[in-house]
């Protein structure tokens, strides 16, 4: 079908930090193109100013008013905006949630598979640190979904590798100066740490920490910003520093702009989309290194071919 | 009354007196599970942070005295701005350090203007003036620094990790400075004003305090300090990020109304800032270091606080 | 003879170091007026509070119409004897209406239509009391003026639902109000009083204790010191039972000299004015205005404060609650906030030049306190109004605006006040003054008379007198 | 008449309602299909919460208290409802029923102690937080049926969301500003010490205002689920700082005792609708945010024109 004539919402929750700021540009850069492609008519975005879910509800319940014809959408919560979506689905627009997905099910999902993520960092550690260890875990904020599936992930990747033991737990709510004091409080009453487990984003906050507190810096799994890169090099280039990036890459704003258009186009794409966790190797860290601006994130966009193979993989 | 108890009698009349036995009780209570030189090590720490809170405690210190109604929320959102404006002005050469302050001063000039012109000029309740404001100011933020996270000169960022004898430098300099805003608050005119506003604005006028000049002064002092917590804190962690001023929403309200001031205006302390600060950051490690989940910490740090508060008591209105 | 309305014994109460009452007996009989005069701190309030129930007093004998009712004596006790008080501090909400607030005093006004109910009752209250008050009763009270509010207060203290009023406390009901409007009050005690009830009339102004008690009992640092018929005291006896110097009549009138040469210290008129008169005040004069209250001489004095600026003109607010003292600070720092500029060393506010200036104005004008750095509230009401004073006279400000500043002070102090008043006009210092009453105005060189907003009459001392004032305060009643 | 109309009380007390009139005139200006009953309905309905917050709050502020745990109080709620309330309807009420005595106590906890109800509120945010997490450590849950029923009602004519915060304001109006307690319980904020002398019990006002934030925040975190139709400890974080500011909107005031319910409400649905009328800008993403800040000022600037009219009086 023709989509040239379909508007395209972004429904965003928040859009104070670098990954929020970094899928905006992404959706921006592949949209426009897009709308001047005359693949769509228009991919518009829109942020709450509060963060909040009846405010965002409310934004959804407006964009319906509006007549968008789907909406994507990075939502503050995972349940509690499941009756605007509801309504949305009801008015005939199609939704697609993706990062912050929401459960209700006329509601598409494009998600990174988070339990895996807390399992990949166990994995890579059993792989270097063979005879175990002692680990600090960083976790994000308390009472959201993703926080508790990496945490899961990391758990259930603890249990299935017991030479490794967690000897402390912080919350560093996913913002780098909360976990560099939660991290810096704690430190004192811990033991020699060998590794820091992280849910991305904290870990250069948790190296200066150590530093601060003139401990040996340990193994942190880092996460996918252009500073924590830099300081893995510098650490790399020094000692031989090894560690390994994993993150939730920006870009999959753009994946889900295409899912909808695909849905649009009258294809048939399943409910559940898994999206492959941005991850960096030691190897790979240079290169991604040059592709990363400065102060911003490492990042991948899709393109609507990438996009299909997705679909395509995802489909029973 | 014998010469000894006096003093003594003195003391537990002074309002931040709680906020530091409060502190000195979770310390001593997380000491037991930190080997070694950990409790020294924790102190450390806890000054090191709390450092922060002070700073923009200060400002909001001075607002909240003005009497009910005023408070500054915008001050995350000028952490904010003076982070990712002098960050990106001085990328990370030491010899812009200089420029880089001035900038965040001034970011913190006009903030402090801008909140203040809201509130007389269109007489808006400052609660809503400086949250429409902060939601101005957080835009203005994400267009200039569009959310990088840029370097801070090495020099600025090795000042503000910088220690004497396990106390952070910093932390001696904003000990000097809370020092001095106590003398300002209680022996200069200013300071006076404040205080009588606070505790009646019409009394005020009559007795021919400048009401208008002390409020600007104060909320143009409230932006100031937050700008300096903005420069610092993004030298501190290594960059400024669009988010780095959240958390100090609700802390700078904590700790001034922890630390003994009167939300009601016409009485403030300052020592109380740095007690209350302290006790924050240590509730939280004491809660870390016992490993307890999420949910139980969040309600013991709250039972703590209230019975803290309870055992400090209220002051008994005279008449 | 009926038992005595009210029998109180031995009654003592300290505040910390300050005795208030050091063991006082007091008895009114039904169907009398009591005076209770004292000077300030003498503890008359205090008394009073203990027999309305809202303090416990640390010892001593309450006996009500016959009955012992010393243990767990409190408010509703004292409601449910029929005893009602209009206390120094006024007493209303200033959010409620006036209708409202009555209600706050009637727990039985309630159910359906009680708003109707309350509104009757005041406005009969005040009807009966202040004839042609013009109070609405849906009005708030915040927006009252300060002698409407004391009105409110008093028309609802009288006014009467499940239980008779048998005694009221009025603790200084008319400084507050305009020697008119007090008349009206007085006369009403009177005829309460004739019909059975009791009244105990606490005031300063010595003429009204004297023409409407039927006994005087005078208080003295926390004693009775004496307690006689109304006619066996005169205004002499009575000054001198209180411990004051008996007061010198003002002899303004007699060698009166125009100070009028040379260029006026300040000129303003009402906003209302349009033609007629402007108020001009020359350095060294005292200039009286003077009306019924509430005619604009208090916006006259606030529009000559803000066009004079705080470094030329002084203000002694007249409604001390609201508009003059600080309440968290002590006695000397509501003193000195008046001369901060003065006292700055280098940028410092010099603590040693506080208390001096502190200690200076409590030897002048004689605040009664241990400590000047208590805190304001533990002062009597006079008290407090005495450091407002020192506020004001102890500033540099060449011209000092008062409104209605005698408000509650004690007869001794206000002879000391004249006194300092001369001396500073003597050293050119202007003062622009609002009372409304007759002798104050004998202590001014020059009269300007208000009536709704407008200055109607120019008075010299030579000229003044009762009746033009009277003529003035109503000129555009005949018109 | 006329000039009892324009007095500048009269226009204080309707400058809520004026705002909230030019807002929605611009929102229907923007887009005309708001201007129907489903477009009413969606705008507003998600107001209802905010608005019994804010009515809550008044409460509080009535007394001149502050409270900063309304927002994880009605997290709290919304948990306890969209698990236990379902599940095991006896303890969901027990538990709601706990809510509402833990506030009244705090009410004689803060007036026995004469403590600053800002700290103690602020210590009951965490306790309120940390109960919903431990409730639901991962958001779920289901809303009750009934809720989700009442919440989703279609009225004839006019919308639900109107009807209901027309019956909020009224009821609230009613009990507060006409019945005989209600002018005590203002009172009490008025001059406290007033209320004593004429033989009250501040103690039982504290209580009794306390506890009816208790009972409207609950409301709120009832209607909220009846919306959301699952929960969330963390769902309603902002509704401490957006119940303060829609009261102060409203015409309410920190201290004093001066209050207005019906204002209390329309503040609360200005407060919502300003988010609402971003969407319908089409504004650069960086400056979304910052526009709401300049509506609310543009909204708010009327009180400059009033206050002006008043001061030439
Ligand atoms: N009692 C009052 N109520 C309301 N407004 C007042 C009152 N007194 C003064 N104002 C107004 O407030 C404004 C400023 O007065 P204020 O005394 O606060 O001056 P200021 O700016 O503080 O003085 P300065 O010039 O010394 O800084 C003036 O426009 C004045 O008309
Ligand atoms: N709450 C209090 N705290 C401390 N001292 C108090 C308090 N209340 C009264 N006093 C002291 O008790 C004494 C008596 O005060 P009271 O108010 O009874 O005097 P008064 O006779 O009514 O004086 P005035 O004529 O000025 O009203 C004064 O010395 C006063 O300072
Ligand atoms: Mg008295
Ligand atoms: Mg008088």
């Amino acid at each position: 079908a023709d989509t040239s004539g379909k508007r395209i919402a972004l429904s965003n929750n928040y859009a104070g930090n670098s990954w929020r700021q970094a899928m905006l540009r992404s959706w921006d850069k592949v949209t426009s193109q897009a709308v001047a492609d005359g693949v769509v008519a228009a991919a518009d975005a829109f942020t709450t100013a509060e963060n909040q879910v009846t405010e965002q509800a409310a934004m959804i319940q407006n964009l319906v008013l509006q007549g968008y014809d789907a909406i994507v959408l990075n939502a503050a919560s995972a349940d509690a905006l499941n009756g605007a979506v509801r309504e949305a689905c009801d008015a005939g627009v199609v939704v697609v949630s993706f990062d912050g997905t929401v459960t209700e099910p006329c509601a598409w999902r494009v998600t990174y598979d988070y339990h895996s993520m807390g399992t990949a960092q166990i994995d890579f550690l059993a792989e270097h640190m063979p005879q175990g260890g002692k680990l600090l875990e960083i976790r994000g904020l308390a009472g959201v979904i993703v926080d508790d599936d990496i945490s899961r992930g990391i758990h259930d990747g603890v249990a299935a590798n017991p030479q490794f033991e967690i000897v402390g737990t912080v919350h560093g709510d996913w913002d780098q100066a909360v976990a560099q004091r939660a991290v810096a409080g704690i430190l004192p009453s811990l033991p020699a740490i060998d590794a820091v487990v992280t849910q991305g984003g904290d870990g250069y906050g948790a190296a200066q920490a150590f530093a601060a507190a003139e401990r040996p810096t340990p193994l942190i799994i880092m996460g996918n910003r252009q500073d924590e890169l830099v300081w893995w090099k510098e650490q790399k280039d020094k000692n031989g520093y090894t560690t390994m990036s994993i993150s939730s890459a920006p870009g999959v704003g753009t994946l889900a702009f295409w899912v909808a258009q695909q849905i649009l186009d009258g294809q048939d794409v399943p409910k559940d989309i898994i999206v492959p966790l941005l991850s960096i190797s030691q190897d790979e860290l240079e290169s991604f290194l040059e592709t990363t601006e400065p102060g911003g994130v490492a990042n991948v966009e899709y393109t609507l071919e990438d996009t299909q193979g997705v679909i395509a993989k995802a489909a029973p | 009354m014998s010469a000894l108890s006096r003093p003594l009698a003195r003391l537990l009349e002074k309002p931040w007196l709680w906020a530091f036995v409060g502190a000195a009780l979770v310390w001593l209570a997380t000491i037991p599970f930190t080997p070694g030189r950990g409790a020294g090590d924790v102190l450390t720490a806890a000054f090191t942070f709390a450092t922060f809170f002070v700073i923009v405690g200060i400002g909001q210190m001075f607002v909240i005295t003005l009497g009910p109604g005023n408070v500054d929320l915008s001050i995350p959102a000028t952490i904010t701005l003076a982070g990712s404006v002098a960050t990106k002005l001085m990328d990370g050469q030491d010899a812009l350090i200089a420029l880089g302050f001035v900038a965040a001063m001034g970011c913190g000039l006009a903030v402090g203007v801008f909140n203040y012109a809201l509130i007389r000029a269109l007489r808006i309740p400052p609660i809503i003036a400086t949250l429409s404001s902060s939601f101005i100011i957080q835009s203005t933020a994400i267009a200039y620094g569009r959310g990088l996270r840029i370097k801070p000169p090495p020099a600025l960022a090795e000042f503000t990790t910088a220690r004497v004898l396990g106390m952070p430098v910093l932390a001696i300099c904003v000990i000097v400075l809370a020092a001095l805003m106590s003398v300002v608050l209680h022996r200069t005119i200013y300071g006076r004003s404040v205080i009588a506003i606070g505790q009646n604005q019409r009394a005020a006028r009559l007795a021919g305090i400048a009401v208008d000049r002390t409020r600007l002064a104060t909320y143009v002092m409230s932006a100031l300090f937050a700008s300096l917590c903005g420069y610092l804190l993004s030298a501190f962690s290594g960059g400024a990020s669009l988010n780095m001023g959240e958390e100090y929403l609700l802390a700078s309200i904590a700790v001034v109304v922890i630390g003994g001031t009167s939300v009601a205006g016409g009485f403030a302390n300052l020592p109380g800032l740095w007690g209350a600060a302290l006790f924050l950051f240590l509730i939280v490690t004491m809660l870390n270091t016992y490993g307890l989940g999420a949910g139980i910490r969040y309600v013991l740090t709250g039972l703590i606080i209230i019975a803290v508060i309870t055992a400090a008591g209220g002051r008994k209105p005279l008449r | 003879m009926t038992a005595p309305i009210v029998e109180l014994d031995g009654v003592a109460k300290s505040f910390g170091a300050v005795r208030a009452l050091a063991g006082v007996g007091l008895v009114v009989d039904a169907g009398t007026c009591l005076g209770l005069v004292g000077h300030n701190g003498a503890g008359k309030s205090t008394l009073m509070q203990i027999l309305a129930g809202t303090l416990a007093p640390d010892r001593g004998r309450i006996g009500v119409a016959g009955q012992d009712l010393s243990r767990g004596y409190d408010v509703v006790t004292a409601q449910r004897h029929g005893i009602r008080c209009v206390f120094q501090e006024l007493s209303l909400c200033p959010n409620l209406s006036v209708a409202e607030n009555a209600r706050v005093f009637h727990p039985s006004i309630r159910g359906m239509g009680w708003r109707r109910r309350a509104a009757e009752l005041v406005v009969a209250g005040l009807d009966r009391i202040f004839p042609r008050h013009g109070i609405e009763p849906g009005e708030v009270v915040g927006d009252l003026s300060i002698a409407r509010r004391q009105m409110v207060e008093i028309a609802r203290a009288f006014s009467v639902t499940d239980v008779p009023v048998r005694l009221v406390i009025l603790d200084e009901p008319t400084s507050s109000l305009d020697a008119l409007v007090a008349e009206q009050l007085l006369a009403f005690v009177r005829r309460f009083v004739a019909e059975g009830g009791s009244a105990i009339l606490i005031s300063h102004l010595l003429g009204e204790i004297l023409e409407t008690s039927d006994r005087v009992v005078v208080m003295r640092d926390g004693l009775v010191v004496e307690a006689r018929a109304a006619a066996d005291f005169s205004r002499e006896s009575l000054v001198a039972a209180m411990g004051s110097v008996a007061e010198a009549a003002s002899d303004r009138a007699a060698g009166f000299v125009s100070r009028r040469q040379g260029e006026p210290a300040c000129r303003a008129s009402p906003a209302d004015q349009g033609q007629g008169p402007e108020l001009r005040a020359w350095p060294g004069e005292v200039v009286g205005l003077a009306g019924l209250a509430g005619h604009g001489q208090t916006d006259m004095l606030v529009a000559l404060f803000e066009q004079l600026g705080p470094k030329r003109s002084a203000l002694v607010a007249g409604d001390r609650q609201t508009d003059g003292i600080f309440p968290l600070w002590s006695i000397a720092a509501n003193i000195s906030v008046g001369s901060l500029r003065d006292m700055v060393h280098g940028l410092l506010i010099d603590p040693g030049a506080e208390v001096e200036l502190a200690e200076e104005w409590r030897r002048r004008i004689g605040i009664r306190t241990p400590d000047m750095a208590n805190n304001i509230l533990s002062l009597s009401g006079g008290n407090q109004q005495k450091a407002l004073f020192a506020r004001a006279l102890g500033s540099t400000a060449d011209i000092v605006l008062m409104d209605d500043p005698m408000r509650g002070v004690d007869v001794g102090t206000k002879q000391e006040v004249y006194a300092i008043l001369r001396a500073e006009a003597a050293r050119g210092r202007t003062f622009v003054w609002y009372t409304t009453e007759m002798d104050e105005l004998a202590h001014c060189d020059h009269v300007y008379v208000f009536r709704d907003g407008r200055i109607t009459a120019e008075l010299a001392a030579d000229a003044l007198t009762e009746e033009k004032v009277l003529h003035a305060s109503f000129a555009d009643e005949a018109a | 008449m006329t000039s009892t109309l324009l007095a500048p009380r009269t226009l204080r007390a309707i400058l809520p309602a004026v705002s909230l009139a030019l807002l929605l005139a611009a929102i229907f200006w923007l887009q005309p299909r708001t201007m129907s009953y489903t477009g009413l309905n969606l705008m507003l309905n998600l107001a209802i919460p905010i608005a019994l917050a804010t009515i809550a709050q008044m409460f509080v502020l009535c007394v001149n208290e502050l409270d900063l745990s309304i927002g994880a109080y009605v997290g709290y709620v919304a948990c306890v409802t969209a698990t236990w309330l379902v599940e095991s309807p006896p303890l969901g009420i027990a538990a709601l029923m706990a809510g509402i005595l833990v506030y009244a106590g705090l009410g004689a906890l803060i007036h026995l102690r004469n403590l600053p109800s800002i700290v103690v509120t602020l210590g009951m945010s965490f306790v309120w937080l940390g109960v919903a997490v431990l409730i639901l450590p991962r958001p779920g849950g289901t809303s009750p049926e009934w809720i989700r029923w009442l919440m989703k009602l279609h009225t004839p004519v006019v919308p639900f969301p109107i009807i209901a915060a027309t019956v909020i304001a009224i009821v609230v109006h009613v009990a507060l500003m006409r019945t005989a307690y209600g002018s005590i319980l203002r009172g009490a904020g008025g001059n406290p010490r007033a209320i004593e002398r004429a033989g009250w019990s501040l103690l039982k006002i504290k209580v009794v205002m306390f506890a009816l934030a208790g009972v409207f925040g609950m409301l709120a975190g009832m209607a909220l689920i009846g919306l959301t139709t699952s929960g969330d400890a963390n769902i309603a974080a902002r509704y401490t700082l957006l119940s303060i500011a829609g009261a102060i909107l409203g015409g309410c005031e920190f201290v004093g005792g001066r209050v207005s319910p019906a204002g209390a409400v329309i503040g609360a649905i200005t407060l919502t609708l300003a988010g609402s009328f971003l969407s319908f800008l089409r504004i650069s993403p960086d400056w979304q945010i910052g526009a709401t800040g300049a509506i609310l000022i543009l909204v708010l600037a009327l009180r400059a024109l009033i206050n002006r009219a008043e001061e030439r009086q």
